[in-house]
């Protein structure tokens, strides 16, 4: 058998006396395409939080491809092939497109903290970074400053941030929040595109966009996971049914 | 024993001079985080403007007059100066604070000169309230010890009992929140910057006569009160409170104390050198804690930064 | 872009300094002191002083070399090492041979020095460096060399008056040493030691203190030591804002002793004693004003005071500087040949302005002349600051120090 | 020079440098060649070597500032140190005879520099904004306090002296004269400025501008904030230690005062003054600085105050300083459009100048009334003289002043609207037509 890409064994995490997360216990094979999906305040994005080291779990265990993530920074979980996104657009938005995306390929492509390095000198980067323009339909704006594209190209922007790093495991908080119609239908056929072979998780409120995409789905609500299956079988689970739709009807009020 | 008392006494003044500045510098910091460089500027104007008042309506005039003023002119900072800077983000705030404190400096020389103002406490207030040993203790230094206890009582009165208080005790912890909430957050941020350099000019009305009145004052007393608030921790008026009466006991002891580092040297086994023009640590041999009494609050402040970096009393980061 | 911004600064440069030269037949000597910031005031007074009496000593009376007239320019170095040596650059640029300065021994010493090696690298443009006001001994002494001339007693020389004055005093029992962290601090706290202790071994130094330099926000702790200490007098060579906080916290502590300083009057400093420091702060200086020695001296302080109200004569020996220059530049028949114009200077003894002789000793360049203990004091004839108070000489004694031992070994061209 | 221009010649392909990249650089050298010929008197060069020294300690300040988002206010300490060491080896090679050509002493500096930095720097760059900032207050006030308290090492107050003669000859030279100084100062200017410009072109250069935009962001891209901010913080200790080792070598002497807070701040002012936002910002704030320094020191006395007020008005209203004021006009530039703001320009700035010039004229006046002697009513202000105490003077200046700023105000809209026009693409140079 082998190593699951991202293991959860009994994951707690607590803000001073509530308890947000409560023992979760997820497992999410290499290659799968697998949705978080809850009602509001469920804590889908501590969770997320939780993966990716930007808080410190109470108790429980992270595993990325069998390894032990506790205690670890953001920036070696990343460096272990671990990418995310973040639900508020999270990118360098003084820095022209092009730069947002050479500087995520920068790692991975072995520069670490060089000073002898030009960036410009190198082949392998200029054309790595036009590569992922050219996934996430940006080429055009390549020179603009991040932080003047519109809302859809900035999210497009992030999710190419988040997989330049040829990271195999890919986090993606909401990323279609906020978005129109054809907006979303654009992301969701870049997320296919660019996770391809890849193990993609994500948080994500739409349910065409989670039925589309993913090939196993999670609930949470409350802190716990009340189900994890193939999209047909959740949709199909009374309890899932009742428990989500009692706990969104109670949020909505 | 004599000496301790007269210290306790002396730090307390010194300590809550500090308090005066930093109650009103950690109220504006907190709340709209800006590290307002130019708060002893007003402490300076206080001074200056309270001198110039005093010698036509007297001493008392000029206490009750001068803060008014610096006041005034610190909300007209806020409202015409730093809410313009405001969107370029913080580091342009700090720096525009920076460059203020510059400009009131050479303003207060270009009208006033580079002299010492003969700034004067009242005649009633000059005698020697009491003796310890044979050191005096000046009435007007217990004045100023009583009024700044009372200013204390006054705002945390203000703070904790009255509407106003509460929104700004609230925007101090949560700032957005409370801009979410509707009140006129631009309002109240020049109302507290107004009020925090108020006090800033009251301490400079009292301090005046005993500290000096010149322009470099607000240069020297400048840094310490951002040491003061920092190690008190952001937002809170105890830790403010606290450090600036550390700071003052800490200072006026380490001043008067006798300690010399040789003696620390003769305990790790070193002993004098014969030659001292040779020795590279001469001048360690010669030290004195009262020679470097006045830095002690800097290396507290690099301590405490790197060691808990939200000072003494403070919730959140710097 | 970047080529137009540099051509615009070259036409700056060569209008600034173009704007500057003026009057290229005049003897210029160039006033390198600070004119702006925290000490400006120091700095223009001494400008003031260094132009009223080059104007009314020299210029009035027919000039030097048969006509020439005296120029004093004054040159902002902002207390600052590096803006003086620039000071230096653009003086020596617009022909000048004199510079003089005073204010921070720390300068002086980086002007000595650069002087030194400019004379010994530019044979043809040397100048000569006429210190009025640094007293460091060692500018005198291990660092002197041929191009300095000091025309202040230096902190030992006014030590040594001063601890006479002390030593003959019988209520002194007890003295207390405090002053600023650096070399004069220093230099004056030893200096105290070691003639205290060599003149009269019974007077007991109680305190021995350093405070760091402009950093001391309340001096009350210090004040308490001394008063604690039992002194009967306190000496410092403290100036400016730490003099005046250290004194204040003094008295208001209680202490009722005489205050023995270097600096402690002018600028501010005596109206903001006032009262408190009548009888109380003294000072050793050169240059008796009340009284003074002649009719044509309180003139002469009249006028200078009637020329320029919120100034006074802080420092009495700028006018031997201007007038021994003068006779300097006629005895050695030339203004440029400043290695001749030096060894005129050298050894010269002239009657002093202010009373006395002076002479300029040859083995160290350091002025020899009566040093003064004052005191501050209502009701005297010319009063400092503006206020009703001004010093009053307490203690002259002659020829101060005139055979005190000096370790200078000078190079002469 | 410019992002902007650097951005081009990346992506089109580019590995090797493009001429735009290269020209403004061989410029500067050629120009700093002749610039003696042109101004050869030794104050000028004095005043050119100061410069010079200014722009690479303000560049290094850039790198923490601008670059990297931190603000330090004790960036003197490294200058400093560097230079104190400088000063040391150099009258270490003075006792000792040692067969060091001088040339190469801004390099020890520079390691100084580099060595306090790491020290520093392993504790403070944890954290950027405040805790960095009142760290390196922190700092930046004991070191301070230290050079008067170790005489041993920064000589007290007097400084530490030193002779740059004693140097091994290098090809010759001893660098007796200050032109000789000069050219040593213009190698290692456009060296280190050269050497910064390309930090900023590498991986960790690139993920400083990352960390100060985002640090969040550039965690999760595999970079540590922290080390990041570490890295381009001993770069700009080793080049400050660069500027210190220049300053040993050109005055002989350093002081106390080199390390004070003072110079800490002036630091900052200065590359606040030419901007943050481009890489030659710091180079013109230093450039501007030094002049009114040392030009508008010699014609007034409150200069201090006019450069106070220049401050706080490049903060609120240019923020990006003077190179974003001339980076403002590269896209009307781009159009060729530059010559329609002549005009409006024209109108608005010259009336603007005058009303400055004469609120210059009152502050003056005001000031000589109240500070100069009595009976001396002469002034002089720009070339005129006159007597401060009748009333002409005091009319003319406040027309000029009110009429000046009056003016202004009319060209204002005019200009606005041209510059609107001007960086619209496709709009036309007047409205006239149209209508």
């Amino acid at each position: 058998m082998t190593v699951p890409a991202l293991q959860l064994e009994g994951l707690r995490k607590s803000f001073g006396k509530t308890e947000i997360i409560r023992g979760v216990d997820l497992s999410i094979g290499r290659s799968e395409r697998h949705a978080i999906i809850g009602p509001n305040g469920a804590g889908k994005s501590t969770l997320f939080n939780l993966i990716t080291g930007r808080f410190p779990q109470t108790s429980g265990k992270v595993r990325l491809h069998g390894h032990d993530l506790a205690g670890m920074a953001p920036f070696e979980i990343n460096r272990r092939g671990l990418s995310r996104s973040f639900q508020i657009t999270n990118i360098f938005s003084n820095m022209t497109v092009f730069e947002n995306v050479r500087c995520s390929l920068l790692w991975s492509q072995g520069y670490k903290y060089s000073f002898w390095n030009m960036v410009s000198r190198s082949r392998e980067l200029t054309e790595g970074a036009m590569e992922i323009l050219e996934q996430i339909n940006l080429t055009s704006r390549a020179q603009l400053p991040a932080g003047v594209l519109s809302y859809a190209e900035q999210r497009a922007l992030e999710i190419g941030i988040t997989i330049a790093g040829g990271a195999d495991v890919i986090m993606l908080d909401e990323p279609t929040a906020g978005m129109s119609h054809s907006e979303t239908d654009y992301i969701v056929e870049l997320i296919r595109k660019v996770t391809e072979n890849k193990t993609l998780i994500m948080v994500e409120h739409d349910m065409g966009v989670v039925f589309g995409l993913a090939d196993y789905i999670s609930v949470l609500v409350y802190g716990e996971i009340i189900a994890t299956g193939r999209p047909e079988e959740v949709r199909a689970n009374p309890k899932v049914q009742e428990a989500y739709l009692g706990a969104a009807l109670e949020a909505e009020h | 024993m004599d000496l301790v008392v007269i210290n306790l006494i002396d730090g307390l003044f010194y300590g809550l001079l500090l308090f005066m500045l930093s109650s009103g510098l950690t109220l504006i910091f907190s709340m709209m985080g800006v590290l307002n460089f130019a708060h002893a500027s007003f402490y300076m104007l206080g001074a200056y403007f309270a001198y110039q008042i005093s010698m036509y309506l007297g001493f008392w005039m000029g206490l009750l007059i001068a803060p008014l003023i610096v006041g005034i002119a610190g909300a007209g900072v806020e409202r015409y100066g730093l809410r313009r800077v405001h969107q370029y983000g913080h580091v342009p705030e700090l720096i525009f604070t920076f460059g203020l404190a510059l400009l009131i400096e050479e303003l207060v020389k270009f009208f006033w000169g580079n002299n010492l103002m003969a700034y004067q406490e009242p005649e009633i207030l000059k005698f020697a309230l009491f003796s310890v040993g044979a050191n005096a203790v000046p009435a007007y230094k217990v004045f100023m010890i009583f009024t700044s206890i009372a200013i204390f009582v006054g705002l945390l009165y203000v703070l904790t009992r009255t509407r106003v208080g509460m929104i700004i005790q609230a925007a101090l912890s949560y700032p957005r929140t409370v801009e979410a909430l509707g009140h006129n957050v631009p309002l109240v941020f020049m109302g507290v910057f107004g009020v925090g350099t108020a006090l800033a000019g009251v301490a400079g009305v009292l301090a005046g006569p005993v500290l000096g009145t010149f322009p470099g004052m607000a240069f020297v007393l400048g840094s310490i009160v951002f040491v003061t608030i920092v190690i008190g921790g952001l937002g809170s008026l105890w830790g403010a409170l606290a450090a600036s009466l550390l700071l003052g006991w800490l200072t006026t002891f380490a001043a008067s104390s006798s300690f010399q580092f040789a003696d620390l040297l003769n305990f790790f086994g070193m002993t004098r050198p014969e030659d001292m023009s040779e020795s590279y640590l001469r001048d360690l041999w010669s030290l004195t804690l009262p020679q470097i009494g006045p830095i002690l609050p800097y290396i507290l402040m690099v301590l405490i930064l790197v060691f808990r970096p939200y000072g003494l009393f403070g919730k959140r980061d710097v | 872009m970047k080529r137009t911004i540099k051509l615009g600064l070259g036409a700056a440069l060569a209008l600034s300094v173009s704007a500057t030269a003026v009057l290229a037949e005049n003897v210029k000597i160039a006033f390198i002191d600070p004119l702006s910031g925290p000490f400006a005031t120091t700095g223009t007074n001494g400008l003031a002083e260094f132009q009223f009496a080059a104007e009314e000593l020299v210029n009035k009376k027919g000039g030097v070399l048969g006509g020439t007239n005296f120029e004093v320019i004054g040159l902002d170095n902002k207390m600052d090492g590096k803006e003086s040596l620039i000071n230096l650059q653009v003086a020596i640029d617009q022909g000048v041979h004199y510079i003089v300065q005073g204010n921070s021994s720390g300068i002086a010493h980086a002007l000595t020095e650069a002087v030194n090696k400019h004379n010994r690298r530019n044979p043809d443009s040397q100048v000569l460096f006429l210190n009025y006001s640094a007293v460091d001994p060692a500018l005198t002494n291990e660092k002197c060399n041929f191009w300095h001339f000091r025309f202040d007693a230096n902190a030992d020389i006014k030590m040594d008056a001063l601890t006479d004055v002390i030593v003959q005093n019988d209520a002194i029992n007890k003295v207390y040493l405090i002053g600023q962290d650096y070399s004069f601090g220093k230099a004056v706290a030893a200096a105290a030691e070691r003639d205290l202790g060599a003149k009269k071994n019974t007077v007991e130094i109680v305190g021995n203190e350093l405070h760091p330099i402009g950093k001391v926000k309340d001096f009350t702790p210090y004040a308490r030591k001394i008063v604690a200490s039992g002194a009967d007098a306190v000496i410092t060579g403290n100036w400016g804002s730490d003099m005046v906080g250290l004194g204040k916290a003094i008295i208001e502590a209680g202490f009722k002793g005489p205050i023995y300083t270097y600096y402690a009057a002018s600028n501010g400093i005596t109206r903001t004693f006032g009262e408190a420091g009548a009888g109380t702060i003294n000072l050793v200086g050169e240059g008796s004003i009340n009284p003074s020695s002649s009719p044509e001296v309180d003139e002469y302080i009249a006028a200078f005071e009637a020329k320029y109200p919120d100034h006074d004569i802080a420092q009495p020996r700028i006018v031997n500087v201007i007038r021994m220059l003068a006779m300097a530049i006629d005895e050695a028949g030339t203004a440029t040949d400043v290695a001749k114009v030096a060894s005129a200077l050298e050894g010269m003894e002239a009657d002093n302005f202010w009373g006395g002789k002076i002479k300029m000793r040859e083995q160290d360049h350091q002025a020899i002349q009566d040093v003064y203990v004052m005191q501050q004091t209502a009701g005297v004839k010319h009063t400092l600051d503006n206020s009703e108070f001004g010093l009053e000489t307490v203690v002259k004694v002659e020829n101060a120090s005139a055979d005190m031992p000096t370790t200078c070994e000078m190079e002469r061209p | 020079m410019t992002d902007t221009y650097q951005k081009t010649a990346t992506v089109t392909k580019a590995p090797v440098f493009s001429m735009a990249q290269v020209a403004p650089w061989v410029i500067a050298v050629i120009f700093l060649m002749v610039l003696p010929i042109a101004f050869g008197s030794n104050s000028a060069i004095t005043i050119m070597n100061q410069m010079m020294i200014t722009i690479v300690f303000a560049l290094s300040y850039n790198m923490l500032l601008g670059q990297g988002g931190m603000l330090s206010f004790g960036h003197a300490v490294y200058m400093g140190v560097g230079g104190f060491f400088c000063m040391h080896l150099m009258n270490i090679v003075e006792a000792n005879e040692l067969p060091i050509p001088l040339p190469v002493l801004p390099i020890f500096g520079g390691l100084f520099g580099l060595g306090l930095a790491t020290i520093v720097g392993s504790f403070s760059t944890r954290k950027a904004g405040t805790v960095f900032a009142m760290i390196s207050l922190g700092i930046g006030e004991l070191i301070a306090a230290c050079s008067v308290i170790i005489v041993a090492f920064f000589g007290g107050e007097e400084g530490m002296p030193g002779d740059r003669t004693y140097f091994l000859p290098f090809f010759g030279t001893e660098f007796l004269r200050q032109i000789e100084v000069y050219y040593l100062i213009a190698f290692w200017t456009v060296l280190s400025a050269l050497l910064m410009y390309l930090f900023s072109r590498t991986p960790v250069g690139r993920m400083a501008n990352a960390v100060r935009d985002n640090p969040e962001r550039a965690e999760f891209l595999g970079y540590s904030a922290r080390w990041v901010r570490f890295f381009s913080f001993c770069g700009a200790g080793f080049f400050a230690g660069i500027a210190g080792g220049l300053f040993a070598i050109n005055y002989e002497i350093l002081t106390e005062t080199n390390l004070s807070t003072t110079q800490s701040g002036i630091i900052l002012l200065i590359t606040f003054l030419g901007g943050v936002g481009f890489f030659f910002g710091p180079i013109l704030g230093a450039i501007a600085f030094t002049l009114l320094q040392s030009v508008l020191s010699l014609q007034s006395e409150i200069w201090q105050l006019y450069l106070g007020a220049l401050f706080l008005a490049t903060v609120m209203f240019f923020p990006g300083g003077l190179a974003g004021v001339l980076m403002m006009h590269v896209p009307a530039a781009r159009m060729g459009r530059l010559g329609w703001l002549v005009g409006p320009y024209l109108r608005t700035i010259l009336p603007a100048l005058i009303g400055i010039a004469g609120l210059a004229a009152l502050m003056e006046l005001l000031f000589h009334v109240r500070h100069s002697a009595t009976g001396d009513t002469d002034m002089t202000l720009f070339w005129v003289t006159f007597d401060s105490h009748s009333i002409l003077p005091w009319i003319v200046a406040i027309v000029a002043t009110v009429g000046g700023i009056w003016l202004a105000r009319q060209g204002a809209p005019k200009l606005r609207e041209t510059w609107h026009r001007a960086n619209t693409p496709g709009a036309a140079k007047t409205t006239g037509g149209a209508a």
